[in-house]
């Protein structure tokens, strides 16, 4: 229950918003319920964020690079076969943390992964070239978020990303509806919603009357 | 010059962008910034026009912004190719550089006529910002229809939203009501986006990306979550808002009659056009139509509303006293009518909407045009003012009556190619009382188009004042529309030859 | 000195006389400002952007705005230069788009900025995106504050 | 030479647009109009030169999208259509001269060029080669014709306006359209009008149900209840209502009709599986009540008016037995009551035109101050009710023989009543006109003359044709005959 707070914040403050927005008569009054409306989308966005044993979905070109050269290392002959199928392994590990664990709710992380691989590795025969070291010491710095071996929650920055683009978007709705709402209260004298549409009738009512 | 052929998707967003900021900078007056946004229209237009051909001739265009996708090849180890997962993609394809061209090139041509229009409508000293919010209005729709992108697809509706806000509260010199039809239409168009929003939240949850088309691949292995489901009924809403389908439609009739005349005109040929064109994409490739109508069965609800729509809209449009009124709630008619060929969702149907997408763009857009020729020189645009205008102002009347034409569908126009396509597509999907609606709507556009015509040609002038005919720069757009949507409507050929293409592919059928 | 036109006095607009708000924004303005220039140039590291720059840098005027009267803030930084900036910024992100475009590249593609040192044109890119933003945004919350102070 | 039918289309257009261009000098104007109702005359003719040795010139338009296409394909049965517009066209040009000008009407330019759009629009239907294109020209030329109607601007011309577009819209939209998507829909998309019919494969309740659509949407056609446009549209000018009454309107509906029983359904598929005896029953009904109604007309044209509807359904009833003789009564009908109707309300309008006279009741003796007219109303009169020896006595008698050869032989008492009643509304107003004295309560309008020139001229052509296709009614039965394949 505790878990999914958020998400129950984020539905209260939305339909707060939406019956402020909708039920009250002051215009301001509704402004201020649009806004709770998409601070709650925005609360939904940020605990999306939230991905236990997520993979950073940036880095692009590290497990790409890690992956090509393991490739060709082991396509080299005279490799020991059994170690060097421990390697792989370790480098699924590395490369998809989660495949494994997830299910269980695990969030141990086989911290050793990348020391294993290198191991693996040695024993087959093989040396890391030093560029490819590098690309599995960036593939494992990932590593600061495992603190006594216990996955601590990774935050996706995308979606934070993204929050704050719709920020951006919600102040600007915002400044046009207040830049609207001080002529509307310059041209007719009210922000109050009623008195506005019996304002409004008035002007059809002269169009008309003028019209006769 | 052929160099910029694989960058034309980026090309069209950054053209009227980069006019769009640079229009205030010309200064206060009516020409300078007018003439920079026609001269950005036009080019924007030729773009689409060769982007469009490109793709017809090679198949979809794909853009990545940025570096993400450039260089990073397919992996091994199941590592997948990241390309235009991260990084924002435009993806042109048939359907698309349709919508595109239409919304460039009926903005290309409602842009020069917007320049004494609008002096007549809106003071002297906020002209330059006009434009600048006129392009930018201009940068999102083409945004909206280019890009790949969920997340980007929302900001780019926000942007044309907000710049549409604004457009429709500068009509508040001719007519003070359009301030409060601008907050509303606020109130609605945020309310509609937030739901967007909140939508594509729930899918980047359960796909866990934003490009559309990996989003695709996606739901198909995750039809049976609800999350999917929750996505796919905020998306639905919020795109309803924006289209004005039927009892989310309150926002639209006050917000064309009381903006500016050429912003109306604007509006109702590119804004509600692109919203329909992101029902396609999300229903139709996103979801998929499998998804869409056969697991969640969302056309029995966008049937149900559309018929209402397309009845409604057109019983009150027959009871407006002011043009721009009664255009408007035409509008709401014939929304329904292109939701309707959407939810049917065959072939024909398809088609018809499309055609209906164009034609309607066309002959609203010079409809609203030549009623702004009626308000440059009358002041006002009421059906009584209608009476004797043959006489004062024949240009216009033809272009009136033309419309009126259009409007209803009858045969040499393309509404009737339409109409034809939508009722073919109504008995093929066996709803024969579907197509029954469809053809009493158009009944009552009879009615509508009736008030508008017979004061036209039978009525009598009141005595008094001289009326002059609307100068050429007004005419003359108004009657490029209505010759493109005659010339559409007699041969069809190339139009229905793109569309038919068009819907082939988003149903996934051969040609 | 000419005496400038008789008009309209408004409290608030035209003047601000307590001292204990004078003196308190003296001390924080300069602190606001170098906070968003901090939050400008520390974007591509950490968090923060153009766009909390701009609104940081922004709040500066308009707290100098509020203690000390529009109009003087008006003084100080003119409308004329908002309406030039605003737009000025979305060029910068704009013309370094389309720069990209012209070497070649994709929009926004900085490494083509400088092909020999991806690192170097990647921060120059996403640097003169940004103070783009930065500037943009700053101009328009200004705006967007005069319009509405204006009235 | 090889004419095609896309030919027929084209001049009255351009007549159209030649006639806008001269609107300002009434005289080229008028010239333009008769030059251009000469010239389709001319090639109508040259397409039925083509026609009757055997070729049938085709023109296809512009796709507008699969199975939406423009197709003109002549056939003998629209050749016939399309022979009688253009005939009449010129007469009733002749005719319009005369009217407008002793009437003083206002916006002639308008009428002459919606006159024109109207015969481009009969042509167009009369030579359509499928289902869209047949309704296309439908919907112009009921479009063209309206501001004919509501000519004068009257609030009661612009009610009539307004009752006409109403009908023949709602009933086209509403039925015809759907049929022919259903058609289309049902059978997999073939809408070409092929001889013995397209609806072979459709399942028989479908057919029914299309049979219903089609022939309610026919709107013009007037069946009853939708006759209701026929009597309103009175309130046009003559030209118009002759034109509308006799050549291009109602026939257009009864023409229609004709074609799709037989290139739609195929007789075989009326005559035996489709339930059309309701159709019968609705046209015999038809013929007996506008009969009466129209002998208690008192106005002139109202009287014409119902008539023709009465008349029209002859041309429904021949085309609901499904026989081959009730095709031919039906079409030669089309031809003979055209000539016929249009001689009378040349006549109608040229009284009103000299006389200012619009009842029954007021023509007594109008016979002597205007001889020629009168003797042209009962020379048409004479047509309409079938009476050797002039052309309607030859569809009567077809249509008569197709009652007796079908299954219901008491069909044929509907005919011999509605024509004694035919007798009993038309021949008392040139007995009235002859036989009675003028009124002599009133003062005596002396002045009355005979119509203007070219009405009198108009009336005597159309007359004279009345006569002649008693005696040489070849051309008109040989086209119906081509159409049905010599199944004679």
């Amino acid at each position: 229950m505790l878990g999914s707070i958020n998400y129950l914040i984020y539905v209260l403050l939305m339909m707060i918003g939406l019956y402020a927005a909708i039920a009250k008569h002051n215009l301001i009054k509704k402004v201020i319920g649009l806004s709770l409306f998409q601070t709650g989308i925005f609360i939904f966005y940020i605990s999306l964020g939230v991905v236990e044993q997520g993979v950073a979905p940036i880095s692009v070109d590290a497990p790409t690079r890690f992956a090509n050269a393991f490739d060709h290392l082991a396509a080299r002959d005279g490799a020991d076969p059994e170690a060097l199928a421990r390697a792989r392994e370790a480098v699924e590990e590395v490369l998809h943390p989660h495949a494994d664990h997830a299910d269980h709710g695990d969030s141990h992380l086989d911290v050793e992964a990348p020391e294993t691989v290198a191991h693996a590795l040695e024993a087959a025969g093989r040396e890391l070239p030093a560029d490819q070291a590098a690309a599995l010491t960036e593939l494992t710095r990932r590593d600061r978020l495992i603190v006594d071996g216990v996955v601590r929650p990774y935050t996706n920055p995308l979606p934070h990303v993204l929050i704050l683009t719709a920020i951006v978007v919600s102040v600007s709705t915002l400044a046009v509806a207040l830049a609207i709402i001080v002529w509307i209260r310059r041209e007719f004298g009210t922000i109050e919603d009623d008195e506005l549409t019996e304002l409004e009738l008035e002007v059809n009512n002269d169009a008309k009357g003028g019209e006769a | 010059m052929s160099g910029l052929l694989p960058h034309l998707p980026a090309l069209i967003v950054v053209t009227p962008l980069l006019g769009g900021v640079l229009a205030p900078l010309c200064g206060k007056g009516p020409t300078k910034a007018w003439a920079l946004a026609t001269a950005v229209t036009w080019v924007t237009f030729a773009l689409t026009c060769w982007l469009a051909v490109s793709v017809y001739d090679q198949g979809t265009a794909q853009y990545f912004v940025g570096t993400w996708g450039v260089g990073s090849a397919p992996g091994p180890l199941g590592a997948k190719d990241w390309t235009g997962i991260v990084g924002i993609e435009l993806r042109v394809d048939r359907l698309n550089a349709l919508v595109l061209c239409l919304v460039a090139g009926m903005t290309a041509v409602i842009t020069p006529y917007a320049r004494l229009s609008v002096a007549k409508e809106i003071p002297h000293d906020r002209l330059h910002f006009f434009y600048a919010v006129w392009l930018l209005c201009l940068t999102g729709l083409l945004g909206i229809t280019v890009t790949g992108d969920a997340f980007n697809l929302y900001v780019l509706i926000e942007i044309s939203s907000l710049t549409t806000y604004i457009l429709v509260a500068l009509g508040k010199s001719r007519d003070k009501r359009a301030l409060t039809a601008a907050i509303r239409y606020l109130f609605m168009g945020t309310v509609g986006a937030s739901f967007l929003l909140l939508g594509i939240g729930y899918l980047f949850m359960c796909t866990g990306t934003l490009n559309m088309a990996e989003m695709a691949t996606r739901v198909a292995e995750l039809r049976d979550q609800r999350g999917i489901h929750t996505a796919f009924a905020f998306v639905l809403a919020g795109l309803s808002l924006k289209m004005a389908l039927f009892p989310v439609h309150q926002w639209l009739p006050k917000a064309y009659a009381y903006s500016p005349t050429a912003v109306s005109a604007f509006l109702a040929s590119t804004a509600t056009k692109v919203a329909i064109y992101g029902a396609f994409r999300f229903l139709f490739t996103v979801f998929g139509t499998e998804f869409s109508f056969g697991v969640l069965d969302a056309n029995s609800l966008l049937i149900a509303c559309s018929c209402i729509a397309i009845l409604y809209g057109s019983l009150v449009a027959i009871r407006q006293s002011d043009l721009k009124r009664l255009l408007a709630y035409s509008s709401v008619a014939q929304v329904g009518y292109m939701v309707l060929g959407m939810a049917l969702a065959n072939r024909e149907a398809l088609t018809g909407t499309l055609v209906h997408m164009v034609n309607h763009a066309l002959v609203k857009g010079a409809m609203f045009l030549a009623v702004g020729c009626m308000i440059y020189r009358l002041g006002s645009a009421k059906v009584s003012d209608l009476n004797g205008l043959g006489k004062r102002m024949p240009l216009t009347t033809v272009c009136l009556i033309v419309g009126c034409l259009g409007l209803v569908g009858v045969p040499l126009t393309g509404g009737f190619v339409s109409k034809w396509y939508l009722v073919q597509g109504a008995l093929r999907a066996g709803l024969w009382p579907v197509a029954v609606v469809l053809l009493v709507g158009s009944l009552l556009a009879v009615l509508y188009a009736m008030r508008i015509v017979e004061p036209l040609v039978f009525g009598k002038a009141p005595e008094g004042e001289e009326v002059r005919e609307a100068p050429p720069s007004m005419l003359l757009p108004t009657a490029a529309l209505l010759v493109g949507s005659l010339v559409l409507g007699v041969s069809g050929s190339l139009k229905t030859g793109l569309i038919w293409t068009a819907t082939g592919d988003l149903l996934g059928v051969g040609q | 000195m000419s005496q400038p036109p008789p008009q309209e006095h408004r409290p608030g607009f035209d003047d601000a006389d307590n001292v204990v708000l004078t003196k308190l924004a003296a001390l924080l303005i300069p602190f606001i400002l170098i906070y968003g220039f901090y939050v400008q140039v520390h974007g591509d590291f950490g968090p923060g952007g153009g766009f909390q720059a701009g609104v940081i840098l922004a709040s500066a005027y308009i707290l100098y705005a509020l203690v000390h009267g529009v109009r003087r803030a008006q003084r100080l930084l003119p409308r004329k230069i908002t309406d030039v900036t605003a737009p000025l910024g979305v060029v910068i992100y704009a013309g370094v788009g389309v720069v990209t475009l012209l070497q070649g590249g994709h929009l926004l593609d900085y490494d083509v900025l400088d092909p020999q040192h991806t690192q170097h044109a990647q921060e120059w890119g996403m640097f003169l995106v940004e103070a783009g933003v930065g500037l943009t945004v700053a101009s328009v919350m200004a705006t967007i504050f005069n319009e509405i102070a204006e009235q | 030479m090889t004419v095609g039918p896309e030919l027929a289309l084209v001049i009255p257009l351009v007549g159209a647009v030649g006639i806008g261009l001269t609107g300002s000098k009434p005289n080229l104007r008028e010239a333009v109009t008769l030059l251009c109702a000469a010239t389709l005359l001319g090639c109508v003719s040259l397409i039925a030169a083509q026609v009757l040795q055997g070729e049938h010139p085709r023109w296809e338009g512009p796709l507008m999208g699969p199975g939406l296409q423009l197709v003109l394909e002549v056939e003998p049965l629209g050749l016939l259509y399309a022979m009688v517009g253009a005939v009449l066209w010129i007469p009733n040009s002749i005719y319009s001269i005369g009217y407008m000008r002793g009437h003083h009407e206002r916006n002639q330019t308008r009428f002459y060029i919606c006159f024109a759009l109207a015969l481009s629009s009969v042509m167009g239907i009369a030579f359509s080669g499928n289902l869209p294109t047949l309704f296309v020209f439908y919907e112009t030329l009921t479009l063209s014709t309206f501001p004919l109607i509501a000519h004068h601007g009257s609030p009661q011309a612009k009610r009539s306006g307004r009752i006409y577009l109403g009908i023949l819209f709602s009933t086209s939209m509403l039925f015809l359209l759907l049929g022919i998507c259903w058609a289309g829909v049902a059978n997999g998309g073939d809408l070409s009008f092929k001889a013995g019919g397209i609806l072979g494969g459709v399942d028989p309740g479908v057919r029914s149900v299309l049979f219903v659509l089609f022939v309610l949407g026919i709107g013009k056609a007037a069946l009853m209840p939708f006759h209701f446009w026929l009597p309103a549209a009175m309130v046009a000018p003559t030209p118009v209502s002759a034109l509308l009454h006799a050549v291009a309107v109602v026939k257009a509906g009864v023409f229609c009709m004709l074609k799709i029983m037989l290139y739609v359904f195929g007789l075989d598929v009326v005559r035996d599986q489709v339930h059309h005896e309701w159709l019968m029953s609705l046209a015999a009904f038809t013929i007996l009540v506008s009969s009466i109604v129209a002998l208690n007309q008192d106005n002139l044209k109202a009287r014409l008016a119902y008539s023709t509807v009465s008349q029209l359904s002859y041309i429904v009833l021949g085309a609901s037995l499904g026989s081959v003789l009730g095709i031919l009564g039906g079409g030669l009908h089309v031809a003979m009551h055209a000539t016929g109707k249009i001689t009378l309300f040349f006549c109608a309008g040229a009284i009103y035109v000299a006389a200012g006279k619009t009842k029954v009741s007021q023509l007594d003796g109008l016979g002597r101050s205007m001889p020629v007219t009168m003797g042209c109303f009962a020379v048409g009169a004479m047509s309409i009710i079938g009476l050797p020896p002039l052309g309607g006595a030859w569809s009567k008698w077809y249509l008569g023989l197709a009652t007796l050869d079908s299954a219901w032989p008491w069909l044929l008492a509907v005919l011999m009543v509605s024509s004694l009643l035919n007798v009993a509304y038309l021949m008392p107003i040139p007995i009235r006109a002859f036989f009675l004295p003028p009124p002599s309560g009133g003062p005596e309008p002396s002045g009355i003359q005979e119509a203007p020139l070219p009405c009198l001229i108009a009336m005597v052509i159309t007359a004279i044709l009345s006569l002649l296709l008693f005696f040489a009614p070849e051309l008109a039965l040989a086209l119906p005959e081509l159409a049905l394949g010599g199944k004679l």
